[in-house]
């Protein structure tokens, strides 16, 4: 806050702040409409949630607009409506919503490119027989995300984030027919579990040590300095502080949502639901959520280095920034080398898009908020274009993933065509024109800055030769040389395509907002006035990061394009890079074996330890009553015998006796309505009578 | 404001009685007013007869009646001289005593119903508190009547015939019930007179009948419906529809017992729109408040002979409905949207005073229309009538 | 005792002996209407206008009719051949008779301690509305719950089923 | 004698011969009229009770009465009802036929 505009609490919310929560209600309420319709009423269901979303994007415009307003005016908005939710004894646990500049651009970001995405899948989804299914979940993700966005509580996160979770799990095993489908979605479900439990220890310890779980409570929030001092006094152990051990749990569960390295097995094989969800969950938004979690508790990660609460790139940094940069930067790279190798086209987009996380980790680890949320939000949306280029690509080519059987798209599918050149060079940070460039510059240059140690550095700069390559691998595959794929490709209808072409413009545009000459969104994040100097480009620093990212990014482009050019292989022929070094292609190939890792390692522990289970189940517990049955059995026997000798004889002779009583009073029961009558008023005269000879002496 | 000529019939009345001594006075008094009612409405009875006779022949293109009198007025004279003289038969193996008992029971009990209406300013018979039951009593009882007429003349057309009215009757006596009951939930009271006051105000001289707000008109039409059917008129006459059974339940009546059913049906006519009148056409309140110096009574006389009219009208234009399209129209129409109008009330009563309750109240009725409407014509139950050959 | 009171009585229980005694069912049926009819009148005269007027609507316009339609539905409306007493008619009279024994003599009993005439309560329909909704809400609710009840009831069993033929 | 000994006897008198005659006829229909009278009679003793009871403003009977007179209504019509659909089965109404579920 160096030019002394902090963030000013409001303690009214404005009227926008006050019906913030519609933005997540209303495509909530539309799944929930929309569960309720029959299939046929299919036109109905996406109109409903686009319907929704659209709603949404309006809200989420004006909560930005308002935001903006504030900032221009000189003070950044944080605007925060809480209510309690439950009284527990002595303490209550509060819920609220907050409109900051983060969750506003977060909104907007999430809001738009759902929505388009919802447009594009009105098209994808056309002939599939569950769309209104599809929809309903669609719009439920989209709610909970929402919810995730706005949040002002750890615990309303929290649930948001599982609601997030359970719709990705319904999504990526939406066509559950296909058993790699309900695989993949049973995997992405546990994995991203093993995150979410730290994630929740953390939220118990940090409520156990607050005593709340808002994040801004005019003061009283556990993220705000009070709080937070409060944190670092107390110890953890390990030289940890409170703090840092509750910022790293909840980095765990950030690691896990947006698939950091020992957790980003699930996002991979997430590829087997329908693109649209590919590019609306796993590389736009839910993925990001991590990113934005980790953004959204900042402080606390901050907490314990210098109190600079928009982490400027002074050289503070924490054990848990530390941790997060340095699994951030080697996600990157290690990522981006296992998506050299991969030839199915949305997986490689996967492994990419792991990386990008990577990136954005490492740009909140060492750059601050601003730095990463930049990267998220531009990756956001050249990713999402990324994947529904794919998804159009897939459509044209009848279903086919595998980019050896494409190639030459390029005169089929003009529009599909350019549009994905531009998110392919946005992704592979093209200098000066593309908004990938901008955003992964910041991340290359705070890492430059970063002086605790210089390897993140080489890692991401690494990492974005890479990406280069194999980024120019998959275009040469796909839309060079002559096609190889069956049948004939037809370029995608216009509904499909246009969201495409929105997508493209806006992966160029959004440099603008964070060049370093304009460093429009850091300002805007960090609520400072937006100095705009041209002599920034002037100065040497920017021009040598450009120079080493504009060489990286050439040399990575040079490389796929020599290795893979026009001339381009036959499916059956060996990869190019096989040729040159097979071993480590193989390495590639098989993603480093990390699931066969865990296969040996976890599942096969889980595996045995059902077995011992198992066991005990059948011989101990199972010993065990099988003794008791068998002990009863000859009690049974016993009483069989018993019965047999002495106490039927007794027995049947009672039951001829009643026998033959109960006829004599069958005759009564003559069937005759009138008898019982008599019989009922004989009774009820009899009666009378004595009780007024009683009460009359 | 209540002049004289308003209140000549109680003032004479009142004269009347102060002529007896005291201990004959009260009764009298009652005494006057029926053999009143006895002597107006069988007068009445004539003049709609005429009336009817008369306008149906305009509408089917005819004179009507025009020998007996200067233009055939005096047509009903003749009728009733006719109908007492001639021979009264008996069917040999009919149930003598209920056969006789029928008509009379009929008549006394429809001429019991105007023992509660308020026909003029002050003039009610017997100010009751519970005046509205009273009055669909005595209109329940006269569906025994017409069974003991039709059961008792051993005849199959006549026993199809009561049983088709009586059947009728019952259907069609819950959506009128529950059409009046709307008004009572917005008077608060079962009494007539009150019904009547209630409806006797004026804004911008214009009155605050019932039939002149959303809710009062549907239901006015329901009750119209409703008494159409329950008085056995046309387009709901099918117990006495003479091309499937003779006469319907007073097929074997002759002369003066005949006579007693006609002028039972008449009479039960007038009382039933003296109720209509009484409920939404605000009684014997004056339509506009410069007005208010006609003597009520002739308000009140003249509404009914117009709804009168209005019963004629429509016996002269509408075709005879099919017995299941009546019993579909009873049930699957005139019912729902009788149970819908009270919930109208209900809104129009608790939405308090501005145009907001006029739009909603409209609304809803309009919209629920329109469905019913649409539902059953799709379904083809009370859809156009279909002519099919009798098998 | 006003004479009123003993004609109305009078009315009411010849109506109930014409029911109980005639041959032909639907003249039964039309005496218990005279019956019913006498027993409104004596509510009259005992104030009670509402039950009154609320005992001719339902007994004699809806009970009285429905009666008599089933008679009709069911061919009792020719006079039975055989006789119209059931085979225990005499145990039947005899009980019935031993009632009344035992009710007129706690009635005898009891006469002395029966409360003397008092004015007559002044019931307007509106108290009856308002403790209808008020006080006896509860048991107008599941009045109402089982009229609908035995209406669909009484649809259910004496609808013809599918297959049979009318 | 006062006004309500004479009610309770009429009533009482009327109860006993709807009594009788649904202990004596033989047509169903007829029992249920028998039984209608025992439930009039009883509404009369209620009335009579609430008229000269200690507190009819408290309108304990009436209400009693006009229920019980609903109640009646609803009876009548099963009841009916019911003749009718054995009436359907087994083609009479007589009660002395109608003894199936003789045990």
């Amino acid at each position: 806050m160096q030019e002394g505009m902090g963030f000013t609490p409001q303690l009214t919310a404005s009227s926008i702040a006050q019906v913030l929560w519609l933005i997540p209600a209303v495509p909530m309420v539309a799944s929930g409409v929309i569960a309720l319709l029959k299939q046929p009423r299919r036109k109905l269901a996406s109109t409903l949630a686009i319907g929704s979303l659209g709603f949404s994007l309006l809200l989420a415009l004006f909560a930005f607009g308002h935001v903006v307003a504030g900032w221009l005016q000189g003070f950044s908005v944080r605007e925060t409506v809480n209510f309690t939710w439950m009284q527990m004894g002595t303490g209550t646990v509060d819920l609220g919503w907050v409109l900051d500049p983060l969750s506003a651009v977060m909104l907007v970001m999430v809001t738009f490119v759902g929505l388009l995405i919802f447009i594009y899948s009105t098209g994808y989804m056309a002939h599939d027989e569950n769309y209104t299914r599809f929809f309903c979940f669609l719009s439920l993700f989209a709610g909970a995300m929402l919810g995730v966005v706005i949040s002002n509580s750890l615990l309303l996160l929290f649930m948001c984030w599982e609601l997030v979770g359970l719709t990705s799990y319904l999504l990526i095993g939406f066509w559950y027919q296909k058993p790699s489908a309900a695989a993949a979605a049973k995997k992405a479900f546990l994995t991203t579990r093993v995150g979410d439990i730290f994630f929740l220890l953390g939220i118990v310890w940090l409520f156990a040590q607050t005593g709340t779980l808002l994040f801004y409570n005019n003061g009283a929030g556990s993220i705000e300095p009070d709080a937070l001092i409060g944190l670092l006094a107390a110890h953890a152990g390990w030289g940890l502080s409170a703090a840092g051990a509750i910022a790293l749990l909840i980095f765990a569960g950030a690691a896990g949502k947006s698939g950091q390295f020992p957790l980003h097995v699930w996002l991979p094989d997430a590829m087997e639901g329908p693109t649209p969800v590919s590019a609306l969950i796993h590389a736009a938004t839910m993925v990001a959520a991590g990113v934005y979690l980790v953004a959204r508790v900042y402080p606390l990660m901050a907490a314990g280095g210098t109190l600079s609460q928009a982490g400027e790139v002074a050289g503070s940094t924490t054990a848990a920034l530390t941790v997060v940069t340095w699994v951030g930067a080697g996600t990157a790279v290690f990522a981006a080398l296992i998506a050299v190798a991969q030839n199915d086209i949305k997986r490689i987009l996967a492994y990419s898009t792991v990386s990008q996380l990577g990136y954005m980790m490492a740009g909140l680890g060492m750059g601050g908020v601003a730095v990463g949320m930049f990267h998220l939000i531009t990756h956001a949306f050249f990713k999402a274009l990324l994947f529904m280029g794919a998804g159009s690509v897939i459509h044209g080519c009848h279903e086919e993933q595998d980019i050896r059987r494409m190639g030459g798209l390029r005169k089929e599918m003009p529009v599909t065509f350019a549009t994905y050149a531009i998110g392919m060079l946005a992704l592979s940070g093209f200098p000066l024109l593309f908004s990938g460039f901008w955003s992964k510059d910041a991340i290359l240059e705070s890492a430059l800055h970063w002086h605790p140690s210089s390897g993140p550095f080489y890692l991401l700069a690494f990492g974005a030769m890479l990406t280069a390559f194999y980024m120019t691998r998959q275009v040469c595959y796909v839309f060079f040389g002559k096609y190889r794929g069956h049948g004939h490709a037809h370029e995608s209808p216009r509904v499909m395509t246009t969201p495409l072409a929105i997508l493209a413009f806006f992966a160029i545009a959004l440099g603008v907002l964070g060049t370093p000459a304009w460093p429009w969104f850091r300002a805007f994040l960090e609520g400072h006035a937006a100095a705009f100097e041209m002599g920034k480009f002037g100065e040497p620093e920017f021009w040598s990061l450009l120079a080493i990212s504009a060489t990286v990014v050439f040399l990575g482009l040079f490389l796929g394009w020599w290795l893979y050019d026009s001339k381009s292989p036959q499916a059956e022929e060996p990869d190019a890079l096989e040729k040159v070094a097979p071993p480590v292609w193989g390495w590639l190939r098989d993603r480093l074996y990390v699931d066969e890792f865990y296969g040996v390692t976890v599942i096969a522990f889980y595996a045995w330890w059902a077995r011992v289970a198992d066991w005990l189940d059948r011989r101990v517990w199972g010993g065990a009553v099988a003794a008791v049955t068998g002990a009863f059995r000859a009690l049974a026997h016993f009483d069989r015998f018993f019965d047999t000798q002495f106490v039927d004889g007794t027995f049947d002779k009672g039951c001829e006796e009643l026998y033959s009583g109960g006829g004599l009073l069958a005759r009564v029961q003559n069937g005759r309505v009138q008898t019982y009558l008599r019989l009922l008023a004989v009774a009820v005269v009899m009666l009378a009578a004595i009780l007024i000879w009683s009460s009359a002496r | 404001m209540v002049s004289t000529l308003d209140q000549i019939f109680v003032l004479l009345k009142h004269w009347i009685v102060s002529l007896l001594p005291a201990v004959l006075q009260p009764v009298t008094g009652v005494v006057l007013s029926v053999v009143a009612i006895i002597c107006v409405f069988p007068a009445l009875f004539a003049i709609s007869v005429l009336l009817e006779r008369k306008g149906l022949g305009r509408m089917q293109n005819r004179i009507g009646p025009n020998r007996v009198g200067p233009l055939g007025i005096l047509q009903p004279v003749a009728d009733g001289i006719k109908s007492l003289t001639k021979e009264d038969i008996v069917p040999t193996n009919a149930d003598a005593v209920v056969h006789f008992m029928a008509p009379v029971f009929l008549v006394v009990v429809v001429f019991m119903g105007y023992a509660v209406l308020p026909m003029g300013r002050n003039m009610t018979l017997v100010k009751m508190d519970a005046a509205l039951l009273f009055y669909f009593a005595m209109g329940a009882s006269t569906e025994l009547a017409v069974f003991m007429a039709g059961w008792s003349s051993r005849n199959k057309y006549s026993l199809l015939g009561a049983m088709r009215a009586v059947a009728q009757m019952i259907s069609y006596e819950v959506p009128l019930l529950l059409s009046s009951v709307s008004v009572v939930m917005i008077t608060g009271s079962l009494s007539l007179d009150k019904i009547v006051e209630a409806q006797n105000q004026y804004t911008w001289g214009l009155p605050h009948w019932y039939i002149f707000t959303p809710w009062g008109c549907a239901a006015f039409v329901m009750f119209a419906i409703a008494a159409t059917a329950e008085t056995n008129r046309s387009p709901f006459d099918l117990p006495e529809g003479e091309s499937e059974l003779v006469a319907g339940y007073f097929t074997e009546y002759s002369g003066f017992k005949f006579a007693e059913f006609f002028l039972g049906e008449y009479v039960g006519m007038l009382s039933i729109s003296g109720l209509g009148t009484t409920l939404f056409l605000g009684g014997w309140s004056a339509p506009l408040e410069v007005l208010g110096f006609v003597p009520s009574w002739i308000w009140f006389f003249s509404k009914v002979m117009l709804s009168i009219c209005v019963m004629i009208w429509m016996r002269g234009t509408l075709p005879r409905l099919r017995q299941d399209q009546l019993m579909n129209f009873a049930w699957k129409f005139v019912l729902p949207f009788t149970l819908l109008i009270l919930v109208d009330v209900v809104v129009w009563r608790f939405m308090g005073e501005g145009w907001l309750r006029w739009v909603v109240c409209s609304a809803i009725l309009l919209i629920a229309y329109v469905g019913i409407g649409r539902s059953e014509m799709l379904r083809k139950k009370i859809g156009p009538r279909s002519y099919r050959y009798a098998e | 005792m006003s004479i009123v009171f003993w004609i109305l009585s009078f009315l009411t229980v010849l109506g109930g002996l014409a029911a109980v005694t005639l041959r032909n069912t639907v003249h039964c049926a039309l005496a218990v209407a005279i019956a019913f009819a006498g027993l409104a009148l004596l509510y009259l005269q005992l104030d009670a206008q509402f039950a009154g007027f609320a005992q001719i609507l339902i007994y004699i316009g809806a009970v009285a009719i429905l009666v008599v339609f089933a008679i009709l539905l069911t061919r009792g409306s020719d006079t039975p051949t055989d006789g119209i007493f059931s085979r225990t008619w005499f145990a039947g009279t005899a009980i019935a008779a031993a009632v009344f024994a035992v009710l007129g003599w706690a009635v005898i009993q009891s006469v002395h301690a029966l409360p003397h005439e008092t004015a007559a309560p002044e019931v307007t329909v509106n108290q009856i509305g308002n403790a209808l909704l008020g006080r006896y809400v509860l048991p107008l609710e599941i009045v109402a719950l089982l009229l609908t009840a035995s209406l669909v009831g009484a649809v259910m069993v004496a609808m013809h089923e599918k297959g049979e033929s009318k | 004698m006062t006004a309500l000994g004479g009610y309770l006897l009429v009533a009482a008198l009327v109860f006993a011969i709807g009594l009788g005659g649904a202990l004596t006829r033989r047509n169903a229909i007829l029992v249920l009229i028998g039984i209608e009278l025992m439930l009039n009679a009883a509404n009369l003793n209620l009335i009579a009770f609430w008229r000269y009871g200690p507190h009819p403003e408290a309108l304990t009977g009436m209400m009693f009465a006009v229920f019980s007179i609903a109640v009646a209504a609803a009876e009548a019509a099963v009841g009916l009802g019911l003749v009718i659909s054995i009436y359907r089965h087994t083609r009479t109404t007589d009660l002395d036929e109608m003894n199936r579920m003789k045990g």
